[in-house]
């Protein structure tokens, strides 16, 4: 079964998501000409950069220090939840021994407390979304559902490396959430990871080009 | 008298027109995070109503449409437009907030062009619109009365600036002025502010007996054939005095 | 906004610094104008040479608040009044802590809302266009002045 | 002066054997490869029961583990037992002789996936608490 998971399995979903995540990119790339074609008339890629760029860095965009806790925990959560998987020394040796890729790796101490960190940061988030009243308005039963697909790796991997309950049984359980994740991304809101920069170059360059309206 | 059913073809016709890579990008990730609500002053105003903060005016109104397909009742449709034209300015403040930029004052104005298409356009809106087509203004002001104001507005402040013009329809200018038609109706003094200033300038400047009025009530109530034409009013303006560039009063 | 700024700046309208307004003003950042327009630095320029006691909204420029009139809402008519009224409470405050007396407004939309929010919630402020002021200031060459020194109009 | 060479020659090989058994008397005694060479671990030594591990993996020749490389090559017949891992694999990640950490886990996992049996994830070599697989 490990066997399965970290070999075919792995290579399927590996493949959907970079498939369904080109695929996606081109269609968006498609439709937009064929569709949006305005939005080119007037297109600023300086614009466009400076505004990805300061909605990557914390507090660079003035939504951002308008509500600076949120701000903390979203940060928090989407650099754990991209750095975690990538630099886990675990996950490296894996690459490494199937794929014969390797990089640098945090240390399996700092991997568990940013992992803590994620999950305490998941848990104010779908706080947030009990108890405040303008996002419990517009949460549906998917929002759940996403922040649970995201965060179960991170849940199943604590468990896995505290060797917790079954510690082969929990293994698996992991990399099954790893894998279902990495197929949910291209299908899903979870599309963001890569359709953000789409977004947010263009409205840099809508209201940045013509307006010279900052949108940060 | 029953009201007429609603057209669900041409709404469904329109979705897929409207659904580009933006709307459906948008519609796609929205990550419903609340960042938009704060940005809403409708929100704010209402004491925090969650119900006026923008992704979910867009989720009731816009999601709604797409969720069912343009099948909506006329009820249904009656309460989207409600909060299509009551509920949002378009004032674009919430597309700054975004994390993701998402625009819902482009979707909010899709969404009124679907319910100006089934008659649900506030009637009071509908109809200074609808002037434009007759009237090539908003406020059903005919040329000759317009023409008359001006007139009257260069008589009136004759002793305050001597020698000050209101050229209307002079041809070869550098300029054409355009307004808004609540200035010749409301406020007949801000024609001759404006020429005051243009006057004490120097500048060479005209204006239109015809396509003078540059709001464009059309956009607002989401006809179309009405905005196109309200705007090309303007520009044949432009063109038949060949002036090089219009000056509009706001 | 762009013209009249361009004139002032490019001298073809002088302002005389004398009869600069003293009293508080305060600008309304329209969204056409501002956010969607681009035009707010030019917009400070005038005010700041029309006037002494210049007082920005807490909210401007780009990030400026709707006043709450536009979109339409305005020509709707009075059946969208009391709602217009309602959301306008974020401008009106907004005017209301700067504490100035005069409001410089280039849209008409915001016009008419800001004058219906000053009734509305008594905010005892006088709504002008720039049109209105700039010849309230401005330091006519003497072949364009009025043949008895009339100074300033109403 | 035959005899003489003979009787060298065998007391030369009891020497050698004695001085072979020595060190496989000591190794009885291994249960985890805590090999000394690493300075921070990240986690706790794999456990390894050398006897109990040979036994059950069928294992005879010395060298099946404790192999000889000599100018890249395996030399056959020729076993390193004696040595530390770390005499050649050195822990820092450039070592041309592949690193430490690496030199244990393909060593272990290679053959485990190969045969199809033993551990070849994380948590069974290196469990979080040492007792619980080291009896």
């Amino acid at each position: 079964m490990y066997e399965f998971v970290t070999g075919p399995l792995a290579w399927i979903a590996f493949g959907i998501f970079i498939i369904g995540m080109t695929v996606k990119v081109i269609s968006v790339i498609r439709l937009a000409s064929k569709k949006d074609k305005v939005v080119f008339n007037h297109w600023s890629w300086g614009w466009s950069f400076r505004s990805v760029y300061r909605w990557l860095i914390p507090f660079g965009s003035r939504s951002m220090r308008e509500k600076p806790v949120l701000t903390i925990v979203f940060f928090v959560f989407h650099v754990c939840l991209l750095a975690v998987p990538i630099f886990l020394l675990g996950h490296n040796i894996l690459w490494d021994e199937r794929w014969g890729i390797t990089w640098w790796s945090f240390s399996e101490t700092s991997a568990d407390y940013l992992t803590l960190l994620l999950m305490a940061a998941a848990i104010v988030l779908i706080l947030r979304r009990i108890v405040l009243p303008e996002v419990r308005i517009v949460t549906t039963a998917y929002d759940y559902l996403l922040l649970a697909i995201a965060v179960a790796p991170f849940v199943t991997g604590y468990f896995a490396y505290h060797q917790w309950f079954d510690y082969k049984t929990v293994l698996i359980i992991h990399i099954l959430c790893g894998e279902i994740m990495l197929i949910a991304i291209p299908f899903t809101k979870l599309s963001h990871m890569i359709l953000f920069f789409f977004t947010r170059a263009h409205i840099g360059s809508e209201m940045g080009e013509r307006r010279g309206a900052k949108t940060w | 008298m029953p009201e007429p059913a609603i057209d669900t073809d041409f709404i469904r016709e329109r979705l897929a027109f409207f659904k580009g890579a933006r709307f459906k990008t948008w519609l796609d990730i929205c990550a419903h995070c609340g960042y938009c609500a704060d940005s809403c002053f409708f929100y704010t105003a209402h004491d925090k109503d969650p119900k006026y903060m923008p992704a979910y005016k867009i989720m009731q109104t816009l999601g709604k449409l797409y969720k069912k397909n343009g099948n909506v009742t006329r009820e249904e449709l009656k309460g989207i437009a409600d909060i299509a034209y009551g509920d949002c300015t378009a004032c674009r403040r919430c597309s700054l907030y975004c994390p993701f930029g998402i625009e819902p004052a482009l979707m909010i104005a899709a969404v009124r062009g679907m319910c100006c298409s089934q008659g649900l356009a506030p009637p009071a809106l509908m109809e200074a619109a609808k002037n434009h087509l007759e009237f090539g203004n908003q406020m059903a002001i005919t040329t000759e009365d317009m023409v008359e104001t001006c007139v009257w507005m260069e008589e009136e402040n004759e002793e305050e600036m001597p020698g000050m013009k209101i050229p209307v329809d002079k041809e070869g200018c550098d300029t054409l002025y355009v307004l808004n038609a609540r200035e010749v109706k409301y406020y007949p003094q801000d024609i001759a502010e404006a020429a005051m200033i243009f006057h004490a300038a120097g500048e060479n400047w005209t204006f239109p007996s015809m396509g003078w009025d540059m709001t464009n009530l059309g956009m607002f109530a989401g006809h179309a054939k009405i905005m196109a034409h309200a705007a090309k009013l303007c520009y044949d303006a432009a063109e038949r005095l060949g002036v090089k560039r219009i000056f509009t009063s706001e | 906004m762009q013209v009249f700024h361009d004139y002032v700046k490019d001298g073809k309208i002088k302002l005389d610094p004398a009869k600069k307004i003293t009293k508080p003003v305060t600008y309304q950042d329209p969204c056409n104008i501002s956010r969607s327009g681009g035009l707010w630095e030019e917009a400070r320029y005038l005010m700041n040479a029309m006037c002494t006691d210049f007082r920005d909204m807490a909210v401007n420029r780009e990030y400026n608040h709707c006043c709450g009139g536009g979109g339409g809402y305005i020509p709707m008519g009075p059946e969208y009044k009391r709602r217009r009224m309602a959301s306008g409470k974020v401008k009106a405050e907004q005017i209301r802590e700067t504490g100035a007396e005069m409001l410089v407004v280039p849209c008409h939309n915001c016009f008419d809302q800001i004058r219906d929010l000053n009734k509305e919630y008594d905010l005892g402020i006088e709504v002008v266009h720039f049109k209105t002021i700039i010849p309230q200031v401005w330091d006519l060459p003497d072949h364009l002045k009025p043949k008895e020194e009339h100074g300033e109009t109403g | 002066m035959r005899k003489g060479m003979v009787a060298l020659y065998i007391g030369m090989a009891v020497l050698v054997s004695m001085l072979c058994f020595v060190p496989a008397h000591a190794q009885e005694d291994i249960v985890s490869l805590a090999d000394s060479a690493f300075k921070d671990r990240q986690r706790a030594p794999a456990v390894f029961v050398h006897e109990e591990h040979n036994e059950k993996a069928e294992i005879e020749e010395c060298n099946v583990c404790h192999h000889l490389y000599q100018g890249g090559n395996k030399v056959e017949d020729e076993s390193s037992e004696g040595q530390g891992c770390s005499d050649c694999h050195h822990v820092e990640e450039d070592d041309p002789a592949r690193p430490l950490m690496k030199a244990y886990h393909d060593l272990c996992k290679a053959c485990h996936r190969e045969n199809d049996e033993g551990p070849v994830t994380c948590g069974e070599c290196h469990p979080k608490q040492r007792y619980v697989l080291g009896s």
